[in-house]
């Protein structure tokens, strides 16, 4: 009947730090780091994250969760940028490193977990998260480690006045703009009594609080704007709220609980036939597969970004056949592009290095439109304004565009949705 | 050669940026439509002054009820209807909305609503829904109430299988709600990969549910019990079941809610005050059927006797002859068979998600535990008073807080009546 | 395939601070679970609590750190004694499902939107970790030990952790071969016994419940400021019954139980993810893609669970005789 | 202890003396006295006892058949289950509704039918459980080893005496569980002695024992009574009670039937009635029995007949 001698146990407690270090790693010399540590505690300026010469970027797009369907179209905008940086030539004479990583939504916890591996994979540039929710639970990780956070596709105006160090910037344009877009969409089709049915995060208020100040100051009246949690497993009540105030026209700001949501609507009377719906960027998506046909024929939605060329789309097919949704792609390819410029003109790829110039780049001087000819631009020594497939991208102070390009479009009988026009105008007013 | 290829895309990326932005040129104006429960109202003067005052146009609606007022900058300025000009029967809707001021943005016209009513000039706009939202709540509580009682069925079917399976062998089964998935996705794979209609579908997933339930009491619980496992053990072991099931769903069908192949986003039908769907109405029949025929079946079947015994005391009942083992074989297959059913009601009258059966586990037990844990009818009573519950809470607190007053109503009878509504004292021991 | 990077992955892991923060959830849930045999499910809420409450002080009122951290130990404190009162009398799986259900409201409520002013909503809470990385004893830069580093933020948040889980142990040693320990392995049990020999069961059984979770609390601490943020669905059922493997795998009631248990899982879970991304990313294996590899990694936590249960209930360091998992 | 050897139980004797035999009898100096205690479940009343007192210093039996509410009565006594009425006293405070450690802390400890030694813990450790007020036992104090040390030591040395005299010393460091159905009997009896009690309450203690035991345990609950202890001990075994106890309480159906010395009990008719039942005729001789036999077999043999 042997039992742990109590003498074993105390040894054990008093080692359990260097237990830890040696379980797995067989045979480690456990020299903990702590001799090695310098007395001066980190000043709370960024940590200067010495540039190791390759300029890294880090892919942070969503592979999984809410946003799934926005994964392709970014990530083959941040490919082809690298394949066209590459090509010229590459940042400080080298090949620029790209490194893919799954943002996943707010419900798990796998942007965190990817955010380490890039940060210990030296990343200089974070491309992305797509959704807010997601990015601002990466967004203290990733600056408090001195690297850029670039975002193509948050719109969430919380970021404008975030903390970010001056290293937070995005190519897709606050939601200051779609709201007033979309406000302005709802009051032109004359729908006085108005809801709004938004999901509660960042991305969802924001959007929200927009498109209620754009209606009410247009004339409209918003009868009722209701938040509803994304993960709930019904939504019968949150309709039914909104049935009570019977309203004209719903603006729906939704992810891919969308296909959860029109059911319900329907079921209660609100569907597309009898009130005007509208969708954002969040859901404006293909639903061919998910709806029977004429479901939701006659939405409307909004979605930033100015029509993206052909020739563009057909260099996106080329780095990623099976694409058949473009949302935020040039933005993603911009925003890879201004990095890769900044980078070059501040002559170092640490992060800090490349916030400190991507405002300069991105405005006043010589314009240009592809990373080769900014390049040799730069080569001479000119101030260079990068004018990107997304629109000017001209940066404010805060790393917003300050101008940028909202699209409409409308359902049809399919569930597909198509462009009627493009509306740009400045963030700012 | 390449230089001047690139400046040549250069400056056809310009050329397209011009191009895709036609808005861009247009000057910033004033305009709306008037309208009057859907028909155009015309010669209606609008006039538009500056920010302080100085007059910058007029316009009457035209056949269409449209007007616009070009303006010189953005800015914001003053929109007034002349309500004189009103035709006879039309009173703007919000008496003291005559004048709008309203702002302008660089680059984009921007759209003015005023809301018109019918009614007599003088008497103001009657108010046709006023009246009406004393009737809108009854008809959202009458709503609710239908949804609890839809809600509360399925759960209904779920908690069933757990009060028995929990009488016939103590356990509580923390790995039924993946039942419900199981079953579901069952229906999935025989609807959409195999393609038959969910008609057929559903009978023979249930089946085939049923085998699964059977499988996993004769292959894994029965010799877990054999071995002696204590019911502490088989409770956490049926955690990495439910762990084990629910991910190997999310592996095979991925994170995405899917629905079935038919009733999908189905019209809504009114029955009074309550707005539903037909499938919504053929699930509850099948539902409220299916639970009749299980009560009829205990009560006075011999099969039902005996489960009703062993679940009561499977020692007395063992020694009277019946056989256990085989008993509860049968009650596992049929909780698992009703579990599936509900699952795939849930799906029809929701949609497929992976974690939907996880979603309602603790309303299952808390329909169990309210009503009397291993009692089957009290589970019935008990499921049913939850799902109203449930429903019905959310006019007071917010639609995505009804999970917890369900919660704490669970906390709460443990805490005042342990036994629940129709349980026996000492079966909480 | 790169085997370096799976090895250095999964050492990084095992060492890293997913295995501190749920050594020290193991812990809290040891002194429940396997001291005293109290089922408890609800360590998620405890950990919750814990976060919430530094997140709260914190990023919503501007508060001072410290005064955070004791909010968060005061609210563990208190939802251990809400979580206790009604349920400590009641039988093992009526405990467990209260406990279930009350980390679950905990979760709904700060996740609920009309609380999200002071919780942040589904997004949840940001901006309250600057003071505890201002204490950072280590200068910026990466810190190695051959292949294995960690930046200083990390080495940080690891320092501060394997501190915690030495002292954790330490005290449930000192505690636990006292009469007070004595008394709990008895509750553990039969209560009948101990209420005849004048023991107050109950409160024993409540202090148990107090101890644990607050522990809970610390990994809770841990939790928010490694990530520098709080997500309510982070404090998920999926959290505690990843405790409850790892508690069983290292061995429950003993000391060090927990600590191996975190290590070993997390290094071994790590192992097969990073492999397995590996092998896909270098189309090793093709028939799946590298998001189902998540999936996998569940699956492969629920199964040990299972085995652990079936074949080794007393993990590595237990002792058959002394693991009773039957507890009242 | 044993120097002034007073003869406790020609003491006790000489008080019970003077006590009428019959259901309720008041006592000179009782220790507990029980009024009215009644509890039902559902429609059954499982316990109703008008009034008992039991003699300070003695050992008093509680008998009666199977299912006559003994243990329930230990139960209710003990606070272990909540009765539906009643009141009862021990040392003149009253119990009714106090919790069962708090009723343990008075004094009043017992043990239980299926004997609860600790079989996780070791014998030791079981002991070293029963001590009270133990300054270890606080969670605070319990960090600080120095002190409840010496304390323990102390508990240790008075559980070695008690093992000594248990005959348990030899399994001192092994599992309560490892010991035999007897051996577990004395510990739990043992352990309970840690307590300090003034009144012991043993439930059956002789059940399940193998008669070879048998001897030393009724030597063991005498000692009891030779330190100065009440010993109530609830036995269902007529002969066992006869030689060791002083007072004989029986229950039957939940009430007290009768009360009194072991020799009256045992020609008392009540109490012969309560255990074999009402309409019994005097006990069978084998001869009789025989006759029996063939009338049973001959009655079946005429249905076998009529069937076929």
């Amino acid at each position: 009947m042997i039992r742990i001698a109590p003498f074993g146990r105390v040894l054990a407690v008093a080692a359990a730090a260097s237990l830890a270090l040696t379980a797995c790693g067989g045979g480690e010399e456990t020299a903990t780091p702590a001799s090695s540590a310098p007395a001066a505690p980190a000043s709370s300026a960024p940590a200067a994250a010495a540039g190791d010469g390759v300029l890294t970027i880090g892919a942070l797009l969503p592979q999984t969760g809410d946003l799934a369907f926005l994964g392709p179209p970014e990530f083959a905008g941040v490919k082809l940028a690298v394949k066209e940086i590459n090509e010229a030539g590459g940042v400080l004479g080298k090949p620029v490193v790209e490194i893919d990583t799954d943002s996943g939504d707010t419900k798990t916890d796998i942007a965190s977990q990817s955010v380490d591996k890039l940060l210990q994979q030296n990343t200089d540039v974070v491309i992305g998260a797509a959704s807010s929710g997601v990015s601002k639970t990466v967004i203290d990780k990733i600056t408090n480690a001195g690297v850029v956070h670039f975002s193509p596709a948050n719109t969430s105006p919380e970021f404008t006045t975030y903390a970010d160090k001056g290293l937070y910037f995005r190519t897709a344009p606050s939601d200051v703009l779609q709201g007033r877009v979309l406000g302005d969409l709802i009051v032109q089709d004359g729908s006085d009594t108005v809801a709004i049915l938004n999901r509660q995060d960042s991305y969802g208020n924001g959007l929200a609080d927009e498109v209620e100040k754009s209606v009410s100051g247009g004339g409209g009246e918003v009868v009722v704007k209701t938040a509803y949690d994304p993960a709930a497993a019904d939504f019968s009540a949150d309709v039914a709220k909104l049935k009570e105030a019977n309203p004209k026209a719903i603006a729906l700001i939704a992810f891919n609980e969308t296909t959860k949501i029109i059911p319900e609507l329907k079921k209660q009377g609100l569907g597309p036939d009898k009130v005007k719906i509208y969708f954002v960027d969040g859901n404006l998506a293909d639903y061919s597969k998910d709806f029977p046909k004429g479901t939701l024929e006659g939405i409307k939605g909004t979605l930033p970004g100015a029509k993206s060329p052909d020739d563009f789309r057909q260099k996106l097919l080329g780095v990623d056949p099976a694409l058949t949704d473009w949302s935020y792609a040039p933005e993603s390819y911009d925003a890879t592009i201004l990095s890769a410029l900044a980078a070059e003109a501040a002559k170092s790829d640490a992060g800090t290095a490349v916030a400190s110039k991507l405002i300069d780049v991105s405005k006043g001087g010589e314009k240009c439109t592809d990373f080769a000819g900014c390049l040799a631009l730069l080569k001479e020594g000119k101030d260079i304004d990068y004018d990107g497939l997304s629109g000017p991208v001209e940066f404010s102070d805060a790393g917003d565009p300050s101008e940028a390009t909202i699209g409409i479009y409308q359902y049809d009988g399919e569930n597909k949705y198509s462009n009627i026009t493009y509306l740009s105008g400045k963030v700012a007013g | 050669m390449r230089r001047a290829v690139i400046a040549f895309t250069a400056f056809l990326g310009a050329l397209f940026i011009l191009l895709a932005s036609p808005a861009w040129a247009e000057g910033e104006s004033l305009r709306g439509t008037l309208q009057n429960q859907g028909q155009p109202v015309n010669g209606v003067k609008i006039s538009v002054t500056s920010g302080d005052g100085q007059p910058v146009g007029e316009a009457t609606s035209d056949a269409e009820g449209k007007w616009e007022v070009p303006v010189p900058a953005a800015g914001s300025y003053k929109v007034t209807l002349d309500q004189a000009t009103l035709p006879a029967g039309t009173v703007l809707k919000f008496k003291d909305r005559a004048t709008l001021t309203v702002q302008v943005f660089e680059g984009n016209y921007r759209n003015v609503l005023f809301a018109l009513a019918s009614g007599d000039a003088a008497g103001g706009a009657t108010e046709p829904d006023s009246g009406g939202s004393r009737s809108a709540f009854w008809t959202r509580v009458a709503q609710l109430a239908f949804e609890g009682l839809s809600l509360g069925l399925i759960i209904a079917l779920g908690a069933l299988g757990i009060s028995l399976i929990f009488g016939t062998t103590g356990l509580t089964n923390f790995a039924h709600g993946e039942l419900l998935t199981v079953g579901a996705f069952i229906a999935f794979v025989l609807n959409t990969t195999v393609g038959l209609h969910l008609l057929i579908a559903t009978p023979l997933a249930v089946i085939i549910a049923a085998g699964f339930g059977y499988g996993q009491e004769r292959f894994f619980w029965g010799p877990l019990r054999n071995r002696k496992t204590g019911l502490v053990s088989m409770m956490i072991i049926s955690i990495g079941v439910a762990m084990f099931l629910r991910y190997l769903l999310l592996f095979l069908f991925g994170g995405e809610n899917v629905p079935y192949e038919q009733y999908v986003a189905q019209d809504g039908i009114e029955l009074g005050p309550i707005f539903t769907t037909p499938k919504s109405l053929i699930a509850m029949g099948i539902e409220i059927a299916v639970l009749i025929a299980v009560g009829l079946a205990l009560t006075f079947t011999r099969l039902g006797k005996a489960t009703r015994a062993v679940s009561d005391n499977p020692a007395l009942a063992a020694s009277s002859g019946i056989n256990v083992d085989r008993i509860v074989r049968i009650v596992w297959a049929m909780g698992a068979a009703v579990a599936g059913l509900a699952g795939i009601m849930l799906g029809t009258t929701q949609i497929l998600n992976f974690q939907m059966g996880q979603q309602i586990l603790l309303l299952m037990f808390a329909g169990v535990t309210l009503g009397g844990l291993g009692t089957a009818f009290g589970a019935l009573v008990g499921s049913l008073v939850v799902g109203m519950f449930v429903q019905i809470s959310t006019i007071w607190i917010a639609p995505e807080l009804k999970t917890v007053g369900a919660l704490a109503v669970l906390i709460l009878v443990l805490l005042v009546r342990p036994q629940g509504i129709l349980g026996r004292r000492e079966r909480i021991g | 395939m790169d085997w370096t990077l799976i090895f250095i992955r999964a050492v990084e892991a095992g060492i890293g601070t997913e295995a501190v923060i749920y050594g020290l959830a193991a812990i809290g849930l040891n002194i429940h679970f396997g001291y005293t045999g109290l089922l408890n499910f609800g360590q998620a809420g405890f950990l919750a609590v814990g976060a919430y409450g530094v997140a709260t002080t914190v990023a919503t009122f501007g508060l001072p750190f410290w005064l955070g951290i004791a909010v968060g130990l005061a609210a563990a404190v208190l939802f251990a004694l809400l979580l206790g009162i009604p349920t400590l009398r009641l039988r093992a799986d009526y405990l467990a499902i209260v406990t279930i259900a009350a980390a679950e409201i905990v979760r709904l409520v700060v996740r609920s939107v009309a609380l999200q002013d002071t919780f942040g909503g589904t997004d949840g809470l940001e901006a309250f970790s600057d003071d505890f990385y201002g204490m950072n004893i280590y200068a910026p830069g990466s810190y190695d030990i051959g292949p294995i580093g960690f930046d200083h933020r990390t080495m940080w948040v690891l320092t501060v952790g394997w501190v915690l889980v030495a002292i954790a142990c330490t005290v449930v040693y000192l505690v636990m071969k006292s009469p007070w320990g004595r008394v709990l392995k008895a509750i553990r049990e039969d209560e009948d016994a101990v209420r005849s020999l004048g023991k107050n069961v109950f409160s024993y059984k409540m202090q148990a419940l107090v101890f644990g979770g607050v522990i809970g609390a610390l990994a809770g601490f841990l939790f928010a400021l490694s990530r520098a943020a709080t997500q309510p669905d982070l404090f998920s059922t999926e959290l505690t019954f990843f405790a409850y493997t790892v508690l069983i795998l290292g061995g429950a009631a003993r000391v060090l139980g927990p600590v191996l248990g975190a290590v070993v899982f997390w290094c071994l879970l790590i192992l097969v993810k990073t492999g397995m991304e590996e092998a896909v990313n270098h189309q090793v294996i093709t028939f799946i893609t590298v998001n189902q590899v998540g999936s996998i990694n569940y699956m492969l936590v629920g199964l040990g669970l299972i085995l652990l249960l079936i074949y080794r209930p007393q993990g590595i360091l237990g002792d058959k005789r002394e693991i009773a998992l039957d507890a009242r | 202890m044993h120097a002034e050897t007073v003869n406790r139980k020609a003491e006790a004797l000489a008080a019970l003396a003077s006590v009428p035999s019959e259901p309720g009898a008041p006592k000179p100096d009782p220790i507990l006295v029980v009024d009215n205690v009644v509890r039902r479940f559902g429609g059954l009343t499982a316990v109703e006892v008008e009034h008992v007192e039991v003699q300070r210093g003695s050992i008093t039996a509680l008998i009666g058949p199977n299912g006559a509410g003994k243990t329930t009565f230990f139960n209710q006594l003990t606070g272990f289950d909540t009765a539906d009425s009643g009141t009862w006293t021990f040392n003149g405070k009253p119990m009714n509704g106090v919790s069962a450690h708090q009723v343990a802390r008075q004094g009043m400890v017992r043990t239980f039918q299926l004997t609860k030694a600790l079989s996780k813990l070791t014998v030791m450790e079981n002991m070293r459980l029963g001590a009270q007020k133990q300054r270890g036992e606080n969670f605070f104090r319990a960090l600080v080893a120095s002190l409840w040390q010496p304390q323990e030591d102390e508990i240790t040395i008075r559980a070695e005496e008690l093992l000594e005299r248990f005959k348990l010393a030899a399994k001192r460091d092994d599992f309560a569980g490892s010991l035999s159905g007897g051996q577990r009997k004395l510990l739990e009896m043992a352990r309970a002695l840690m307590v300090g009690p003034e009144l012991v309450m043993l439930d059956e203690p002789m059940a399940g024992v193998n008669p070879a035991l048998t001897q030393s345990l009724l030597g063991h609950v005498k000692d009891l009574r030779e330190q100065g202890m009440t010993v109530l001990f609830v036995e269902h075994d007529m002969d066992m009670v006869r030689d060791i106890s002083d007072w004989v309480i029986v229950m039957a159906q939940g009430a007290v039937i009768a009360e009194g010395p072991p020799d009256t009990i045992m020609a008392d008719a009540r109490v012969i009635d309560a255990y074999l039942g009402a309409h019994h005729d005097a006990p069978l001789t084998t001869a009789e029995a025989e006759e029996q036999l063939h009338q049973a077999e001959a009655e079946l043999e005429a249905e076998i007949e009529e069937k076929a």
